[in-house]
Protein backbone atom coordinates (compact mmCIF):
# COMPACT_ATOMS: atom_id res chain seq x y z
CA UNK A 1 0.00 0.00 0.00
CA UNK A 2 1.16 3.15 -1.11
CA UNK A 3 -0.70 6.13 -0.25
CA UNK A 4 -0.65 10.39 0.00
CA UNK A 5 -3.70 10.58 1.87
CA UNK A 6 -5.86 13.12 3.92
CA UNK A 7 -7.00 9.79 5.78
CA UNK A 8 -6.00 9.02 9.44
CA UNK A 9 -3.54 6.00 8.83
CA UNK A 10 -5.12 3.37 10.54
CA UNK A 11 -2.14 1.25 12.17
CA UNK A 12 -3.91 -1.99 12.85
CA UNK A 13 -4.89 -2.34 9.03
CA UNK A 14 -1.25 -1.76 7.89
CA UNK A 15 0.12 -3.82 10.67
CA UNK A 16 -2.15 -6.23 8.79
CA UNK A 17 -0.77 -5.58 5.71
CA UNK A 18 2.57 -6.10 6.28
CA UNK A 19 2.09 -9.51 7.81
CA UNK A 20 3.22 -12.19 5.38
CA UNK A 21 3.55 -16.30 5.97
CA UNK A 22 7.36 -16.10 5.26
CA UNK A 23 8.68 -12.85 7.03
CA UNK A 24 10.04 -13.12 10.63
CA UNK A 25 10.42 -9.40 10.80
CA UNK A 26 8.31 -6.68 10.57
CA UNK A 27 9.45 -2.68 11.09
CA UNK A 28 7.73 0.42 10.69
CA UNK A 29 8.54 3.73 11.73
CA UNK A 30 5.94 6.16 12.45
CA UNK A 31 7.06 10.20 12.27
CA UNK A 32 4.09 11.93 14.42
CA UNK A 33 3.63 15.61 15.47
CA UNK A 34 5.91 17.11 18.11
CA UNK A 35 4.36 19.72 20.42
CA UNK A 36 7.74 22.14 19.38
CA UNK A 37 9.85 22.67 17.13
CA UNK A 38 12.72 24.64 17.22
CA UNK A 39 11.63 26.12 20.27
CA UNK A 40 8.14 27.47 19.62
CA UNK A 41 5.54 25.68 21.02
CA UNK A 42 3.23 23.77 18.16
CA UNK A 43 -0.36 23.84 18.29
CA UNK A 44 -0.69 22.10 14.44
CA UNK A 45 0.66 21.17 11.20
CA UNK A 46 -0.49 20.90 7.72
CA UNK A 47 1.04 19.35 4.87
CA UNK A 48 0.67 20.34 1.34
CA UNK A 49 1.67 17.83 -1.10
CA UNK A 50 1.99 17.97 -5.18
CA UNK A 51 -0.25 14.85 -4.73
CA UNK A 52 0.23 12.95 -8.76
CA UNK A 53 4.52 13.56 -7.78
CA UNK A 54 4.45 12.32 -4.53
CA UNK A 55 2.34 9.12 -5.00
CA UNK A 56 4.77 8.78 -8.28
CA UNK A 57 8.12 8.97 -6.10
CA UNK A 58 6.99 7.04 -3.10
CA UNK A 59 6.12 3.86 -5.65
CA UNK A 60 8.59 4.25 -7.19
CA UNK A 61 10.16 4.39 -4.29
CA UNK A 62 8.97 1.03 -2.98
CA UNK A 63 10.08 -0.35 -6.35
CA UNK A 64 13.87 0.42 -5.41
CA UNK A 65 13.02 -1.13 -1.58
CA UNK A 66 11.78 -4.07 -3.10
CA UNK A 67 14.94 -3.98 -5.81
CA UNK A 68 17.73 -3.43 -3.08
CA UNK A 69 16.64 -5.97 -0.23
CA UNK A 70 14.35 -9.46 -0.17
CA UNK A 71 11.33 -7.95 1.01
CA UNK A 72 7.76 -9.49 1.20
CA UNK A 73 5.85 -5.74 1.87
CA UNK A 74 6.11 -2.40 1.40
CA UNK A 75 4.06 0.14 3.13
CA UNK A 76 4.33 3.96 2.62
CA UNK A 77 1.80 6.19 3.66
CA UNK A 78 1.93 9.78 3.77
CA UNK A 79 -0.91 12.48 5.09
CA UNK A 80 -1.98 15.74 4.10
CA UNK A 81 -3.87 18.49 5.33
CA UNK A 82 -4.28 19.46 9.07
CA UNK A 83 -3.05 17.14 11.50
CA UNK A 84 -2.87 17.50 15.68
CA UNK A 85 -0.27 16.97 17.82
CA UNK A 86 0.63 13.16 18.18
CA UNK A 87 -0.98 12.13 14.72
CA UNK A 88 1.14 9.96 12.71
CA UNK A 89 2.20 12.20 9.49
CA UNK A 90 4.22 9.75 7.61
CA UNK A 91 4.69 5.80 8.16
CA UNK A 92 6.96 3.23 6.36
CA UNK A 93 6.38 -0.37 7.12
CA UNK A 94 8.44 -3.28 5.83
CA UNK A 95 8.39 -7.37 6.08
CA UNK A 96 11.50 -9.44 5.54
CA UNK A 97 12.83 -12.83 6.53
CA UNK A 98 15.73 -11.16 7.90
CA UNK A 99 15.33 -8.31 10.57
CA UNK A 100 18.32 -6.13 9.41
CA UNK A 101 17.29 -6.16 5.90
CA UNK A 102 13.81 -4.93 7.39
CA UNK A 103 15.33 -2.16 9.58
CA UNK A 104 17.43 -1.04 6.97
CA UNK A 105 14.65 -0.99 4.14
CA UNK A 106 12.85 1.10 6.61
CA UNK A 107 15.37 3.77 7.44
CA UNK A 108 15.75 3.82 3.66
CA UNK A 109 12.10 4.43 3.42
CA UNK A 110 11.81 7.34 5.53
CA UNK A 111 15.25 8.88 4.25
CA UNK A 112 13.94 8.85 0.78
CA UNK A 113 10.29 10.46 2.24
CA UNK A 114 11.88 13.17 4.31
CA UNK A 115 14.50 14.23 0.88
CA UNK A 116 12.48 13.42 -2.39
CA UNK A 117 9.20 13.15 -2.00
CA UNK A 118 7.00 16.89 -2.76
CA UNK A 119 5.53 17.08 0.63
CA UNK A 120 5.66 20.31 2.29
CA UNK A 121 4.86 20.78 5.93
CA UNK A 122 3.38 24.18 7.45
CA UNK A 123 3.87 24.80 11.28
CA UNK A 124 0.94 26.57 12.80
CA UNK A 125 2.30 28.11 16.46
CA UNK A 126 1.81 30.34 19.30
CA UNK A 127 1.68 33.50 17.81
CA UNK A 128 1.88 32.55 13.84
CA UNK A 129 2.44 29.83 10.99
CA UNK A 130 5.29 29.27 8.91
CA UNK A 131 7.09 26.97 6.10
CA UNK A 132 9.63 24.33 7.80
CA UNK A 133 12.81 24.71 6.28
CA UNK A 134 13.13 21.79 4.18
CA UNK A 135 15.69 19.11 2.39
CA UNK A 136 16.77 20.99 -0.95
CA UNK A 137 19.51 18.38 -1.58
CA UNK A 138 18.83 15.24 -3.22
CA UNK A 139 19.25 12.73 -0.45
CA UNK B 1 6.47 27.85 -26.56
CA UNK B 2 3.98 28.73 -23.41
CA UNK B 3 4.53 26.68 -20.27
CA UNK B 4 2.87 26.39 -17.45
CA UNK B 5 4.43 25.72 -14.66
CA UNK B 6 3.10 24.91 -10.85
CA UNK B 7 3.62 26.14 -7.72
CA UNK B 8 3.45 24.62 -4.18
CA UNK B 9 3.71 25.69 -0.85
CA UNK B 10 6.14 28.89 0.21
CA UNK B 11 6.42 29.06 -3.78
CA UNK B 12 2.62 29.20 -4.16
CA UNK B 13 2.27 31.73 -1.51
CA UNK B 14 4.88 33.79 -2.59
CA UNK B 15 4.58 34.26 -6.58
CA UNK B 16 -0.16 33.95 -5.21
CA UNK B 17 -1.02 31.52 -7.73
CA UNK B 18 -0.87 27.89 -7.92
CA UNK B 19 0.19 28.06 -11.62
CA UNK B 20 2.40 30.52 -13.90
CA UNK B 21 2.58 30.94 -17.18
CA UNK B 22 6.10 31.75 -19.02
CA UNK B 23 6.69 31.91 -22.54
CA UNK B 24 10.35 30.11 -24.09
CA UNK B 25 11.97 29.43 -27.60
CA UNK B 26 10.75 25.92 -28.38
CA UNK B 27 13.86 23.44 -27.44
CA UNK B 28 14.64 25.33 -24.20
CA UNK B 29 16.11 23.99 -20.94
CA UNK B 30 15.30 24.20 -17.34
CA UNK B 31 17.70 26.43 -17.26
CA UNK B 32 16.25 28.67 -19.44
CA UNK B 33 13.18 28.51 -17.60
CA UNK B 34 14.92 29.20 -14.28
CA UNK B 35 16.24 32.03 -16.02
CA UNK B 36 13.10 33.46 -17.24
CA UNK B 37 11.29 33.06 -14.20
CA UNK B 38 14.30 34.74 -11.55
CA UNK B 39 13.59 37.86 -14.51
CA UNK B 40 9.81 37.58 -15.05
CA UNK B 41 8.78 36.89 -11.24
CA UNK B 42 10.86 38.65 -8.70
CA UNK B 43 8.89 37.49 -5.84
CA UNK B 44 9.95 34.08 -7.04
CA UNK B 45 13.78 34.71 -7.70
CA UNK B 46 14.62 34.68 -4.32
CA UNK B 47 13.72 31.14 -3.73
CA UNK B 48 14.84 29.24 -7.14
CA UNK B 49 18.47 28.48 -6.36
CA UNK B 50 17.04 25.87 -3.67
CA UNK B 51 14.01 24.92 -6.13
CA UNK B 52 14.23 21.95 -7.96
CA UNK B 53 12.20 21.18 -11.49
CA UNK B 54 10.18 18.26 -11.94
CA UNK B 55 8.83 17.23 -15.11
CA UNK B 56 6.36 15.01 -15.69
CA UNK B 57 6.45 13.96 -11.92
CA UNK B 58 10.35 13.23 -12.36
CA UNK B 59 13.26 15.57 -11.51
CA UNK B 60 15.26 16.64 -14.19
CA UNK B 61 18.30 18.75 -14.35
CA UNK B 62 18.89 22.17 -15.57
CA UNK B 63 19.95 20.33 -19.08
CA UNK B 64 16.45 18.72 -19.61
CA UNK B 65 15.07 20.16 -22.62
CA UNK B 66 11.50 21.16 -21.57
CA UNK B 67 8.07 20.88 -24.03
CA UNK B 68 4.55 22.31 -23.68
CA UNK B 69 3.78 18.84 -23.23
CA UNK B 70 5.17 17.82 -20.15
CA UNK B 71 3.74 18.91 -16.67
CA UNK B 72 6.01 21.21 -15.29
CA UNK B 73 6.42 22.00 -11.65
CA UNK B 74 9.01 24.00 -8.90
CA UNK B 75 10.13 21.75 -6.10
CA UNK B 76 10.89 23.93 -3.54
CA UNK B 77 12.94 22.29 -0.29
CA UNK B 78 10.44 19.44 0.81
CA UNK B 79 9.93 18.79 4.42
CA UNK B 80 7.83 16.13 4.87
CA UNK B 81 8.08 13.44 7.19
CA UNK C 1 5.17 -1.84 29.10
CA UNK C 2 7.72 -4.70 29.36
CA UNK C 3 6.06 -8.12 29.46
CA UNK C 4 6.04 -12.13 29.02
CA UNK C 5 3.08 -13.22 28.84
CA UNK C 6 0.44 -15.38 27.07
CA UNK C 7 -1.15 -13.16 25.81
CA UNK C 8 -1.29 -12.00 21.65
CA UNK C 9 0.04 -8.36 21.23
CA UNK C 10 -1.88 -6.18 20.67
CA UNK C 11 -0.16 -3.98 18.31
CA UNK C 12 -2.71 -1.14 18.23
CA UNK C 13 -2.82 -0.66 22.11
CA UNK C 14 1.35 -1.02 21.90
CA UNK C 15 1.11 1.93 19.63
CA UNK C 16 -0.57 3.99 21.59
CA UNK C 17 1.26 3.45 24.53
CA UNK C 18 4.19 4.58 22.55
CA UNK C 19 2.70 8.01 21.65
CA UNK C 20 4.21 11.21 23.56
CA UNK C 21 3.44 14.75 22.53
CA UNK C 22 7.26 15.51 22.95
CA UNK C 23 8.03 12.53 20.39
CA UNK C 24 8.61 12.66 16.58
CA UNK C 25 9.51 9.17 15.41
CA UNK C 26 8.28 5.76 16.59
CA UNK C 27 9.97 2.91 15.46
CA UNK C 28 8.67 -0.31 16.06
CA UNK C 29 9.94 -4.69 15.29
CA UNK C 30 7.72 -7.18 15.05
CA UNK C 31 9.25 -10.57 15.22
CA UNK C 32 6.65 -12.59 13.60
CA UNK C 33 6.48 -16.81 13.29
CA UNK C 34 7.35 -17.51 9.55
CA UNK C 35 6.47 -20.96 7.86
CA UNK C 36 9.38 -21.97 7.46
CA UNK C 37 13.37 -22.14 9.23
CA UNK C 38 16.40 -23.99 7.63
CA UNK C 39 14.23 -25.50 5.17
CA UNK C 40 11.74 -27.40 7.40
CA UNK C 41 8.01 -26.41 7.09
CA UNK C 42 6.87 -25.18 10.41
CA UNK C 43 3.58 -25.95 11.84
CA UNK C 44 3.49 -23.60 14.96
CA UNK C 45 6.12 -22.77 17.85
CA UNK C 46 5.94 -22.65 21.47
CA UNK C 47 8.17 -20.42 23.31
CA UNK C 48 9.09 -20.85 26.94
CA UNK C 49 10.68 -18.40 29.03
CA UNK C 50 12.40 -18.30 32.14
CA UNK C 51 9.31 -16.28 33.26
CA UNK C 52 10.91 -13.84 36.04
CA UNK C 53 14.35 -13.76 34.89
CA UNK C 54 13.61 -12.89 31.63
CA UNK C 55 10.34 -9.94 32.99
CA UNK C 56 13.67 -9.02 35.41
CA UNK C 57 16.03 -9.02 32.49
CA UNK C 58 13.76 -7.06 29.68
CA UNK C 59 13.19 -3.97 32.76
CA UNK C 60 17.26 -3.73 33.15
CA UNK C 61 17.30 -3.24 28.98
CA UNK C 62 14.14 -0.88 28.82
CA UNK C 63 15.97 1.14 32.21
CA UNK C 64 19.59 0.38 29.90
CA UNK C 65 18.06 2.11 26.99
CA UNK C 66 16.91 4.92 28.57
CA UNK C 67 19.99 5.65 29.75
CA UNK C 68 21.70 5.06 26.69
CA UNK C 69 19.54 7.01 24.36
CA UNK C 70 17.22 10.50 24.66
CA UNK C 71 14.01 8.03 24.76
CA UNK C 72 10.15 8.97 25.62
CA UNK C 73 9.02 5.56 25.61
CA UNK C 74 9.63 1.71 25.62
CA UNK C 75 7.65 -1.34 25.08
CA UNK C 76 9.10 -4.80 25.35
CA UNK C 77 6.85 -7.36 24.98
CA UNK C 78 8.01 -11.37 24.40
CA UNK C 79 4.98 -14.04 24.45
CA UNK C 80 4.97 -17.69 25.60
CA UNK C 81 3.29 -20.36 24.98
CA UNK C 82 2.14 -21.89 21.51
CA UNK C 83 1.69 -19.46 18.58
CA UNK C 84 0.73 -20.20 15.03
CA UNK C 85 2.24 -19.08 11.84
CA UNK C 86 2.41 -15.15 11.23
CA UNK C 87 1.62 -14.08 15.39
CA UNK C 88 3.86 -12.07 16.66
CA UNK C 89 5.96 -13.23 19.56
CA UNK C 90 8.05 -10.43 20.24
CA UNK C 91 7.87 -6.50 20.22
CA UNK C 92 10.17 -4.09 20.55
CA UNK C 93 9.05 -0.09 20.19
CA UNK C 94 10.57 3.21 20.89
CA UNK C 95 9.42 6.71 20.37
CA UNK C 96 11.70 9.26 20.34
CA UNK C 97 12.72 13.35 19.37
CA UNK C 98 14.79 12.22 16.64
CA UNK C 99 14.24 9.22 14.36
CA UNK C 100 17.89 7.99 14.35
CA UNK C 101 18.04 7.41 18.02
CA UNK C 102 14.50 5.67 17.63
CA UNK C 103 16.32 3.31 14.73
CA UNK C 104 19.06 2.58 17.15
CA UNK C 105 17.43 1.93 19.81
CA UNK C 106 14.97 -0.54 18.57
CA UNK C 107 17.60 -2.38 16.65
CA UNK C 108 19.82 -2.65 19.94
CA UNK C 109 16.57 -3.56 22.20
CA UNK C 110 15.86 -6.87 19.53
CA UNK C 111 19.54 -7.95 19.75
CA UNK C 112 19.68 -8.21 23.73
CA UNK C 113 16.10 -9.77 23.36
CA UNK C 114 17.53 -12.44 20.90
CA UNK C 115 20.59 -12.98 22.59
CA UNK C 116 20.41 -12.14 26.30
CA UNK C 117 16.96 -12.79 27.41
CA UNK C 118 15.97 -16.44 28.61
CA UNK C 119 13.62 -17.56 26.35
CA UNK C 120 13.63 -20.58 24.42
CA UNK C 121 11.24 -21.55 20.79
CA UNK C 122 10.61 -24.99 20.03
CA UNK C 123 9.39 -25.74 16.66
CA UNK C 124 6.73 -27.99 15.47
CA UNK C 125 7.07 -29.38 12.01
CA UNK C 126 6.15 -31.86 10.14
CA UNK C 127 7.51 -34.70 11.37
CA UNK C 128 8.42 -33.98 14.74
CA UNK C 129 9.79 -30.92 17.28
CA UNK C 130 13.19 -29.58 18.19
CA UNK C 131 14.27 -26.76 20.21
CA UNK C 132 15.51 -23.95 17.91
CA UNK C 133 19.65 -23.63 18.12
CA UNK C 134 20.08 -20.61 20.12
CA UNK C 135 22.84 -18.01 21.16
CA UNK C 136 25.10 -19.22 23.88
CA UNK C 137 27.04 -16.02 23.74
CA UNK C 138 26.59 -12.43 25.10
CA UNK C 139 25.18 -9.91 22.61
CA UNK D 1 25.11 -26.78 51.24
CA UNK D 2 22.49 -28.60 49.25
CA UNK D 3 21.64 -26.15 45.96
CA UNK D 4 18.50 -26.23 44.01
CA UNK D 5 18.84 -25.99 40.09
CA UNK D 6 16.62 -24.98 37.80
CA UNK D 7 16.24 -26.18 34.04
CA UNK D 8 14.47 -24.80 31.71
CA UNK D 9 14.24 -25.91 27.76
CA UNK D 10 16.53 -29.05 26.08
CA UNK D 11 18.12 -29.04 29.91
CA UNK D 12 14.70 -29.86 31.49
CA UNK D 13 14.22 -32.47 28.96
CA UNK D 14 17.56 -33.85 28.59
CA UNK D 15 17.65 -34.01 32.68
CA UNK D 16 13.97 -35.23 33.06
CA UNK D 17 13.24 -32.92 35.52
CA UNK D 18 12.54 -28.66 36.46
CA UNK D 19 14.85 -28.70 39.34
CA UNK D 20 18.21 -30.66 40.34
CA UNK D 21 19.76 -30.74 43.46
CA UNK D 22 23.55 -30.40 44.09
CA UNK D 23 25.42 -31.10 47.22
CA UNK D 24 28.44 -28.57 47.34
CA UNK D 25 30.89 -27.32 49.73
CA UNK D 26 30.24 -23.72 51.57
CA UNK D 27 31.15 -21.09 49.61
CA UNK D 28 31.61 -23.60 46.43
CA UNK D 29 31.73 -20.98 42.97
CA UNK D 30 29.98 -21.34 39.61
CA UNK D 31 32.80 -23.66 37.95
CA UNK D 32 32.62 -25.76 40.85
CA UNK D 33 28.67 -26.06 40.21
CA UNK D 34 29.51 -26.90 36.81
CA UNK D 35 31.90 -29.85 37.25
CA UNK D 36 29.43 -31.46 39.91
CA UNK D 37 26.68 -31.23 37.63
CA UNK D 38 29.00 -32.57 34.86
CA UNK D 39 30.25 -35.48 37.07
CA UNK D 40 26.57 -36.53 38.67
CA UNK D 41 24.25 -35.69 35.83
CA UNK D 42 25.64 -36.98 32.45
CA UNK D 43 22.73 -36.38 31.05
CA UNK D 44 23.54 -32.18 31.09
CA UNK D 45 26.83 -32.54 30.71
CA UNK D 46 27.34 -32.10 26.90
CA UNK D 47 24.90 -29.57 27.17
CA UNK D 48 26.90 -27.38 29.75
CA UNK D 49 29.42 -25.93 27.30
CA UNK D 50 27.24 -23.73 26.00
CA UNK D 51 25.37 -23.04 28.95
CA UNK D 52 25.46 -20.02 31.07
CA UNK D 53 24.08 -19.86 34.89
CA UNK D 54 22.10 -17.32 36.54
CA UNK D 55 21.85 -16.46 40.31
CA UNK D 56 19.24 -14.05 41.34
CA UNK D 57 17.95 -13.93 38.29
CA UNK D 58 21.10 -12.80 36.58
CA UNK D 59 23.93 -13.86 34.55
CA UNK D 60 27.18 -14.87 36.62
CA UNK D 61 30.35 -15.94 36.01
CA UNK D 62 32.41 -18.82 37.24
CA UNK D 63 34.12 -17.23 39.42
CA UNK D 64 30.53 -16.41 41.54
CA UNK D 65 30.19 -17.46 45.05
CA UNK D 66 27.28 -19.60 45.63
CA UNK D 67 24.87 -20.21 48.59
CA UNK D 68 21.26 -22.26 49.01
CA UNK D 69 19.48 -18.57 49.45
CA UNK D 70 20.26 -18.00 46.31
CA UNK D 71 17.57 -18.65 43.58
CA UNK D 72 19.99 -20.81 41.12
CA UNK D 73 19.46 -21.59 37.16
CA UNK D 74 21.04 -23.25 34.42
CA UNK D 75 20.32 -21.66 31.27
CA UNK D 76 20.74 -23.19 27.74
CA UNK D 77 21.61 -20.82 24.57
CA UNK D 78 18.54 -18.77 24.43
CA UNK D 79 16.20 -18.61 21.34
CA UNK D 80 13.51 -16.01 22.05
CA UNK D 81 12.29 -13.49 19.49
Amino acid sequence: MIAVTADPIDLAAVEALLHHPEAGGIVTFAGTVRNHNHGRQVVSLSYEAYAEMAQARMEALAREMHARWPLYRVVLIHRVGTLAIGDAAVFVGVSSAHRDVAFDACRHGIEVIKFDVPIWKKETFIGGEDWVEGCAVHG
Amino acid sequence: MLLEVRLFAMLREAGGAERIQVRLEPGASVAALRTAIAREFPALATHLGATRVAANLQFVSDAHILSAEQEIALIPPVSGG
